[in-house]
């Protein structure tokens, strides 16, 4: 008895488990929302239809991982914007280094966590990838 | 229905392909499947007169058979097993001494 | 149809054991015998003697035979045939004299085969079936042979274990 | 003389069919049960439900690559998968899944043949299921597949006598070894009310001869990394994990048969022709369900821990039972 009542203990618990809602998210068509903290993808953003970073190479600095590039320009009248700006994001950890650098808040880590691609290169978000995003 | 001699000359066959077997063959476990082979020939022509001459005993001795089998089976491995610890041989020309 | 299956199974039961003389390797032998075996249950059961080919397949190819292969992969002696087996004048004599027994064999078949009919006819088989007539027999006649096949079985397995234990 | 066989052939093409159809869907119930018992969904994909899954698992494995190790044993190696299936597939052949029935004017009886050893024919076809899985292991030249079948070979060995013990106790009571006589001795009281005991003793050692979990030690993934079948891959490992499931099948059949009466309702309950095959078919689905319940249940064992359970605890309550029962029937005939 000693031997056999906690085997049907088992056996009962598994049953009752089995009768019980599954809590797996059927992905694509039920998403899970992620947290109001989640950092996913990066964005540049942007005011007045023009990207508020002035390429002044922080994040370039901070980013522990090495993943940005930033190349900068000036317009004719004086202002300098980021004439390429490239995030490696398959290299990226996501740790919001930039965006806390940033002393002109133009970038950002959004909730967006669904980004997949064939190649390596179309991981190497571009400005206007970013930018659009 | 078979032809009784069909059976008995098929036992005759295997039983001689297992005394050839024991005398060419050199590995211990391979002499003691020549060995049921043998036992099994035997079985065969039982099972044969048995069916033959409508009698039972042929059967039983069958059995008697399968049991010696079986525990001979049993014991000879057991020796192969001591052999092979005590002198890493299976081969029957390596254990011909009679002193270790 | 009867005789051309059994004829199929004599002609896999006489390959086996050519297999078994022929294979280098242990296992390989131990395969063809295990065919042989179950060929030879199936040539019983076409002498109607179902019993016998359920503890054919039973005892000998699901028990000794997977005794005998889980020694041979026990021991891993896969590879100790490979050095040449001489054909010396005694193995050469002895395979002769083996041809010469099969032959002695097969004379009395010309001769007939003479012995006192059992009862076990069609109708006795159709009523009690075999195994019961069997094991009627066994139970009663042959009462003694049997307990002392199971003492046999038990030395055996005392034997094996007394033999094969490192220590007791 | 023709018809006979015309029957019997197309009994047999019809059995296998449906037998190899009922493997494929095990494996999908099993992957559903075992993930809702987990609290999750299973495979729900392919197909409403997921039911074309097995279909995409067959054609995913006749595509694959099929390697043979450098080393291994080449005949050894290809046959294993052979005589694994083969026997498992062979012991439906004298299941009855059902009484008669009438078509065209002839009584057709639902089993491939009826063998007054068909219990024999079992143990023996079990006895060589064993080859499939301990050359496997062997052929494929790897350490752990080597151990994979040894265990097997040990296990199944021991487990052997047991489940024969068992099955004698229910010998005893039904007085044949014809599968539907034993059938047919059970309309009032199935046997596993009159045979409590061996019911429990041949689960149990029913279990350990098929390599289920809790006793599926040749597999083992933990340890062994899959065991006898590691090197196996496309066609070949399919065979072995076929050959795993007809066993289960017919393992459940079996017990449907010896234990719980086959296709009759307990009690005395008259089954109408009609209800027999289903009542059959539902017992059976039972014990799978259980079988697949269990296996998310409970943890594998220890080796020794099952070598000790088999030779120190199921070898004499069978032997115990046989005692029992044998006075008991002896007192009452």
């Amino acid at each position: 008895m000693a031997v056999i009542t906690p085997l049907l203990k088992g056996l009962a618990f598994t049953l009752k488990r089995f009768f019980s809602k599954p809590i797996t998210y059927q992905y694509p068509e039920q998403k899970r929302e992620p947290s109001e903290r989640w950092r996913g993808l990066h964005r540049l953003k942007t005011e007045n239809g023009q990207l508020k970073c002035v390429a002044c190479g922080l994040c370039e600095a901070v980013c522990p991982a090495k993943v940005i590039t930033v190349e900068a320009k000036e317009t004719p009248d004086g202002r300098r914007f980021p004439n390429r700006f490239v995030v490696e994001v398959t290299r990226c950890i996501f740790c919001g280094y930039c965006q806390e650098a940033c002393p002109k808040d133009a970038i950002e880590l959004t909730r967006n966590y669904e980004f997949c691609g064939y190649t390596r290169e179309e991981f190497h978000m571009t400005r206007d990838v970013l930018a659009r995003n | 229905m078979i032809p009784f001699e069909y059976s008995m000359g098929l036992s005759a066959v295997l039983f001689g392909l297992g005394v050839v077997g024991v005398l060419v063959r050199r590995n211990v476990i391979v002499l003691l499947m020549c060995v049921e082979l043998m036992l099994n020939a035997v079985n065969l022509a039982f099972v044969t007169v048995a069916d033959h001459l409508n009698s039972v005993e042929g059967l039983l001795y069958v059995f008697f058979v399968m049991t010696v089998a079986a525990a001979e089976a049993a014991v000879g491995l057991a020796i192969v097993v001591c052999l092979y610890r005590a002198r890493r041989a299976v081969h029957a020309d390596e254990i011909s001494l009679l002193k270790g | 149809m009867t005789l051309a299956i059994f004829f199929v199974f004599a002609a896999f039961a006489v390959l086996g054991g050519i297999g078994v003389l022929l294979a280098r390797n242990p296992i390989h032998s131990a395969l063809s015998l295990v065919g042989t075996m179950v060929s030879l249950a199936g040539i019983y059961l076409l002498h109607h003697a179902e019993f016998i080919f359920a503890i054919q397949l039973m005892v000998y190819a699901g028990a000794i035979m997977t005794l005998i292969v889980f020694v041979i992969m026990l021991l891993d002696v896969r590879h100790e045939e490979a050095e040449t087996e001489r054909l010396g004048f005694a193995k050469v004599f002895g395979m002769v004299l083996a041809g010469l027994m099969v032959v002695v064999l097969l004379v009395p078949l010309a001769a007939g085969l003479t012995g006192k009919p059992g009862g076990m006819t069609e109708e006795v088989l159709a009523r009690v079936g075999s195994v019961e007539f069997l094991s009627e027999k066994l139970f009663t006649t042959y009462l003694l042979p049997f307990e002392i096949a199971s003492v046999l079985l038990l030395v055996g397995l005392v034997g094996a274990v007394a033999l094969a234990k490192k220590r007791l | 003389m023709l018809d006979f066989l015309i029957e019997s052939i197309l009994k047999v093409l019809v059995v296998f069919g449906v037998l190899l159809f009922v493997v494929a869907y095990t494996t999908w119930l099993e992957r559903r049960v075992l993930g809702r018992i987990q609290v999750r969904h299973g495979p729900n994909r392919v197909g409403f439900q997921g039911l074309l899954q097995p279909l995409a698992d067959g054609l995913k494995g006749f595509f694959k690559e099929d390697i043979v190790p450098a080393n291994a044993d080449k005949i050894v190696y290809v046959l294993a998968p052979v005589l694994s299936i083969v026997p498992a597939l062979m012991i439906v052949a004298v299941i009855p899944f059902g009484d008669s029935f009438q078509l065209f004017g002839r009584e057709i009886t639902m089993r491939i043949t009826d063998v007054n050893v068909a219990l024999l024919y079992i143990l023996g076809l079990a006895g060589l299921g064993e080859y499939g899985v301990m050359l496997g292991g062997w052929a494929s030249n790897n350490r752990y597949g080597l151990l994979g079948s040894l265990r097997t070979a040990a296990q199944m060995i021991s487990y052997e006598l047991a489940l024969g013990l068992t099955l004698i106790s229910v010998i005893m009571v039904s007085g044949s070894l014809s599968l539907v006589e034993i059938v047919n001795t059970q309309t009032v009281w199935w046997n596993a009310f009159k045979q409590p005991l061996a019911f429990f003793l041949f689960l149990i050692c029913g279990l350990a001869e098929i390599n289920r979990t809790p006793f599926d030690m040749p597999e083992a993934e933990a340890e062994l990394a899959c065991g006898f079948n590691i090197e196996y891959s496309s066609m070949k490992f399919a065979m072995f994990f076929m050959a795993e499931y007809a066993h289960l099948i017919s393992l459940a059949m079996i017990i449907t048969c010896l234990f719980l009466g086959g296709w009759y309702l307990p009690f005395g309950i008259p089954t109408p022709g009609l209800l027999k095959f289903p009542v059959f078919l539902a017992k059976v689905f039972v014990l799978v369900f259980f079988f697949i319940w269990e296996r998310g249940t409970f943890p594998r064992l220890r080796y020794d821990q099952i070598m000790r359970l088999g030779w120190k605890w199921l070898m004499p309550l069978a032997l115990a039972n046989i005692f029992v029962t044998g006075v008991v029937v002896t007192a009452v005939a």
